[in-house]
């Protein structure tokens, strides 16, 4: 108490240095601080999939198809969703993407687009997001 | 977003603009902290006037601070914000250079400006001095070039050569520069001169 | 009034907090996520390698092509006017070095897809919206430029012009990848970029 | 004013500089540019044949619209505001009673010889290299804020008599 009322004029500017950290640290809207840090699995090619590597990932997987195609193979077990590209940001969609137990994949007719996609979302600090990466025709 | 001069791509005269308003700032905090007096500026070295530990790393420590968090909230670009090189030899020699000048005149090169501005006619002599000093450097640097280029070290950062994070180190210099706050003002007591601190109010 | 023992506690407290953080000096990305997105999955972010080869030939000097592959193959092909930033360097250095000047368009091609996209939305993200793809890559360039022979014979003005563009682009790619190893490395160096220096300090 | 509220805005100040202009404050090289420029102006072909003036007035650059030129300039104009309102604007010259007025003036002198010939060498003055380098935690700025305050306390028994 004593401690208080001493340094009273001190704890206003703490606390919101505190809750404007915590705000940057931990906005679910924004991107994350360090850009280089959240790229760093497309530099190493650790986000990158082939049809076989997703047999070996455990938990739950969610298959996300960019666009109208139902290119998703029929074989395929676990979730899949169809999402239109650009409304990957839409608060539904981003909800399920980060409520998933487990690793989400992107899947595109054109890796272009599921590359893209997957830069957006690893900046803004999701995890375990691939990019499924279409064999040459 | 900054800094602004790089971001926003400065015209030449924008920059020499926003060079004198950061100018008037500096001189008027210089000023106003009361450096604009050399015995109070030397009454560090003896003890009965410690303002300029106080402000010196008061300064520092608040742009230090400040400019992390910045840094942090994604504001400020700290790879785009210059840091001194290290040229190992030519740091000492001319830090001990300083000091003998320090000592010596009781002015900084900065401070000098201020004094001289207010009309303390030693500071007019010391600024005459620095200019002298200035062509004296430019005359002989040729004989001198060997040591100040001696042991380049680059742009290094403290934190890195000792391995810590930018944050821990901030708060281990706190820490110190708050020790020696305290420090500071026990030995403003036990230094007093009130005959030369009463002459500054 | 500011007395010492509370601002030495404000000044603890605040560094305290920099202390937990995970400070780097690297960059967050600038831009509002949505906005970002609808850019970069804009047609308007990629150009098509016939409209690359046509900067090419005209020599466009507000046009900076980026080549994102390793050394070696960058060295082995080469697209004429490109710079050489293997994709780990791009996304681990601060991009300053190289998108800075604003008054170019930087292009970003790879071997195939992929690290050019990525590059694409990092270098927007960080705030150069003068950053493109050159769509497909390399593959692409050489399937089209390259390879696509006109056959048939009715031919109109447009499609003659194509082929021209591309006749002369893929001259050009040739005469480049067939140099002698010395004169090319010597070529490919003479475009590097090197790190702008910080003004500062009282030198 | 209280020594921490002006260390505050000095700090808003160095602050407000890295946010703008990318760099820390100087003045040591303010005062190399004016000699630089006056140089310039008065021995035109001493310029052209010394490699250190030259590198100042290559591309058709100017020493005297320089950012430290024009930030010293205005350090004169900050300090007259200050003095201004605090009620400070007067000559004289400041000493210890004990040592003459020409004794104070030469020292005065010797010292501003001294401190900016070191600033030059060590890149840098208490501003431009102590208070910048600390403020983006520079090795060189603690290792001269080290050597010029470290010494400065030796020379300080030395010249004693000069201040007390």
């Amino acid at each position: 108490m004593k401690f208080i009322k001493q340094y009273w004029p001190v704890l206003p500017l703490f606390l919101l240095a505190v809750i404007l950290v915590l705000i940057r640290t931990f906005s679910q809207k924004n991107f994350r601080y360090d850009a280089v840090k959240w790229a760093e699995p497309s530099a190493i090619g650790s986000n990158i999939l082939t049809e076989d590597q997703i047999a070996t990932l455990s938990g739950e997987i969610l298959l996300i198809s960019l666009g109208n195609e139902a290119a998703i193979d029929r074989q395929f077990q676990g979730n899949t969703m169809n999402i239109n590209p650009e409304s990957i940001l839409e608060k539904t969609n981003l909800m399920r993407i980060r409520k998933n137990n487990g690793p989400v994949i992107l899947y595109s007719g054109d890796n272009s687009v599921s590359a893209r996609v997957w830069m957006v979302l690893s900046e803004m600090g999701m995890k375990n997001i691939y990019i499924l990466k279409k064999n040459p025709a | 977003m900054a800094p602004l001069s790089s971001y926003f791509a400065f015209p030449e005269w924008l920059n020499m603009l926003t060079a004198f308003l950061i100018g008037i700032g500096f001189g008027f905090a210089l000023e106003q902290a009361g450096f604009s007096s050399s015995r109070k500026l030397a009454g560090m070295f003896y003890g009965y006037d410690t303002t300029v530990i106080k402000v010196f790393f008061t300064a520092a420590i608040v742009a230090l601070i400040g400019s992390q968090f910045l840094s942090y909230f994604g504001l400020l670009n700290l790879n785009q914000v210059y840091v001194n090189e290290f040229y190992v030899t030519a740091s000492i020699v001319g830090g001990v250079i300083m000091g003998a000048g320090f000592i010596m005149g009781g002015f900084c090169p900065g401070t000098g400006l201020c004094a001289m501005s207010i009309g303390k006619i030693d500071a007019m002599a010391f600024v005459a001095g620095g200019f002298a000093g200035a062509f004296l450097f430019t005359e002989t640097y040729p004989l001198i070039e060997g040591m100040a280029n001696a042991r380049y070290k680059g742009p290094v950062k403290i934190n890195e050569s000792l391995g810590l994070s930018p944050g821990l180190f901030t708060l281990i210099m706190v820490a110190a520069a708050v020790a020696m706050f305290w420090i500071a003002e026990l030995a403003e007591k036990k230094f007093a001169r009130p005959e030369i601190t009463n002459d500054l109010k | 009034m500011i007395i010492r023992k509370e601002f030495s506690v404000l000044l603890l407290l605040l560094s305290l907090i920099l202390a937990l953080l995970p400070l780097t000096a690297n960059r967050s990305f600038t831009a509002k996520p949505d906005k970002l997105l609808s850019d970069v999955l804009n047609e308007d972010a990629s150009f098509t390698v016939d409209q690359v080869a046509e900067f090419i030939i005209r020599e466009d000097n507000t046009v900076q092509l980026i080549d994102l592959r390793l050394p070696e193959e960058f060295r082995k092909q080469a697209i004429p006017g490109a710079v050489n930033i293997p994709y780990p360097e791009f996304v681990t250095k601060d991009p300053e070095i190289w998108l800075g000047n604003k008054n170019v368009r930087n292009i970003f091609y790879s071997a195939g897809d992929i690290e050019s996209d990525y590059a694409l939305v990092y270098a927007r993200g960080l705030g150069y919206d003068n950053s493109y793809v050159m769509a497909g890559g390399v593959t692409e360039w050489i399937r089209t430029v390259m390879e696509t022979k006109f056959t048939g014979d009715r031919i109109t003005a447009r499609e003659n012009a194509l082929f021209e563009t591309r006749r002369r682009a893929g001259e050009m790619f040739t005469e480049l990848n067939n140099l002698p190893d010395s004169l090319k490395m010597k070529f490919l160096e003479s475009k590097k970029f090197s790190a702008k220096k910080l003004d500062g300090g009282c030198e | 004013m209280n020594p921490y509220l002006a260390g505050i805005l000095l700090g808003i100040v160095l602050l407000t500089a890295m946010v703008v202009s990318g760099r820390g404050l100087g003045a040591s090289g303010g005062y190399k540019y004016c000699v630089v420029s006056i140089v310039g102006a008065v021995d035109p072909p001493h310029v052209e044949n010394s490699e250190y003036y030259s590198k100042y007035f290559e591309n058709g650059k100017k020493p005297l619209t320089n950012w430290l030129t024009l930030e010293i300039f205005g350090v004169v104009a900050g300090g007259l505001i200050s003095g201004a309102v605090s009620g400070r604007l007067k000559l004289k010259v400041e000493k210890s009673p004990k040592i003459s007025v020409t004794r104070r003036l030469i020292f005065a002198f010797l010292g501003g010889v001294l401190f900016v010939y070191g600033g030059q060498l060590a890149r840098g003055c208490t501003s431009g290299a102590a208070l910048s380098g600390m403020a983006v935690l520079s090795l060189a700025g603690f290792v001269t804020m080290i050597a010029i305050f470290g010494s400065a306390y030796v020379f300080a028994w030395i010249f004693r008599k000069n201040w007390i």
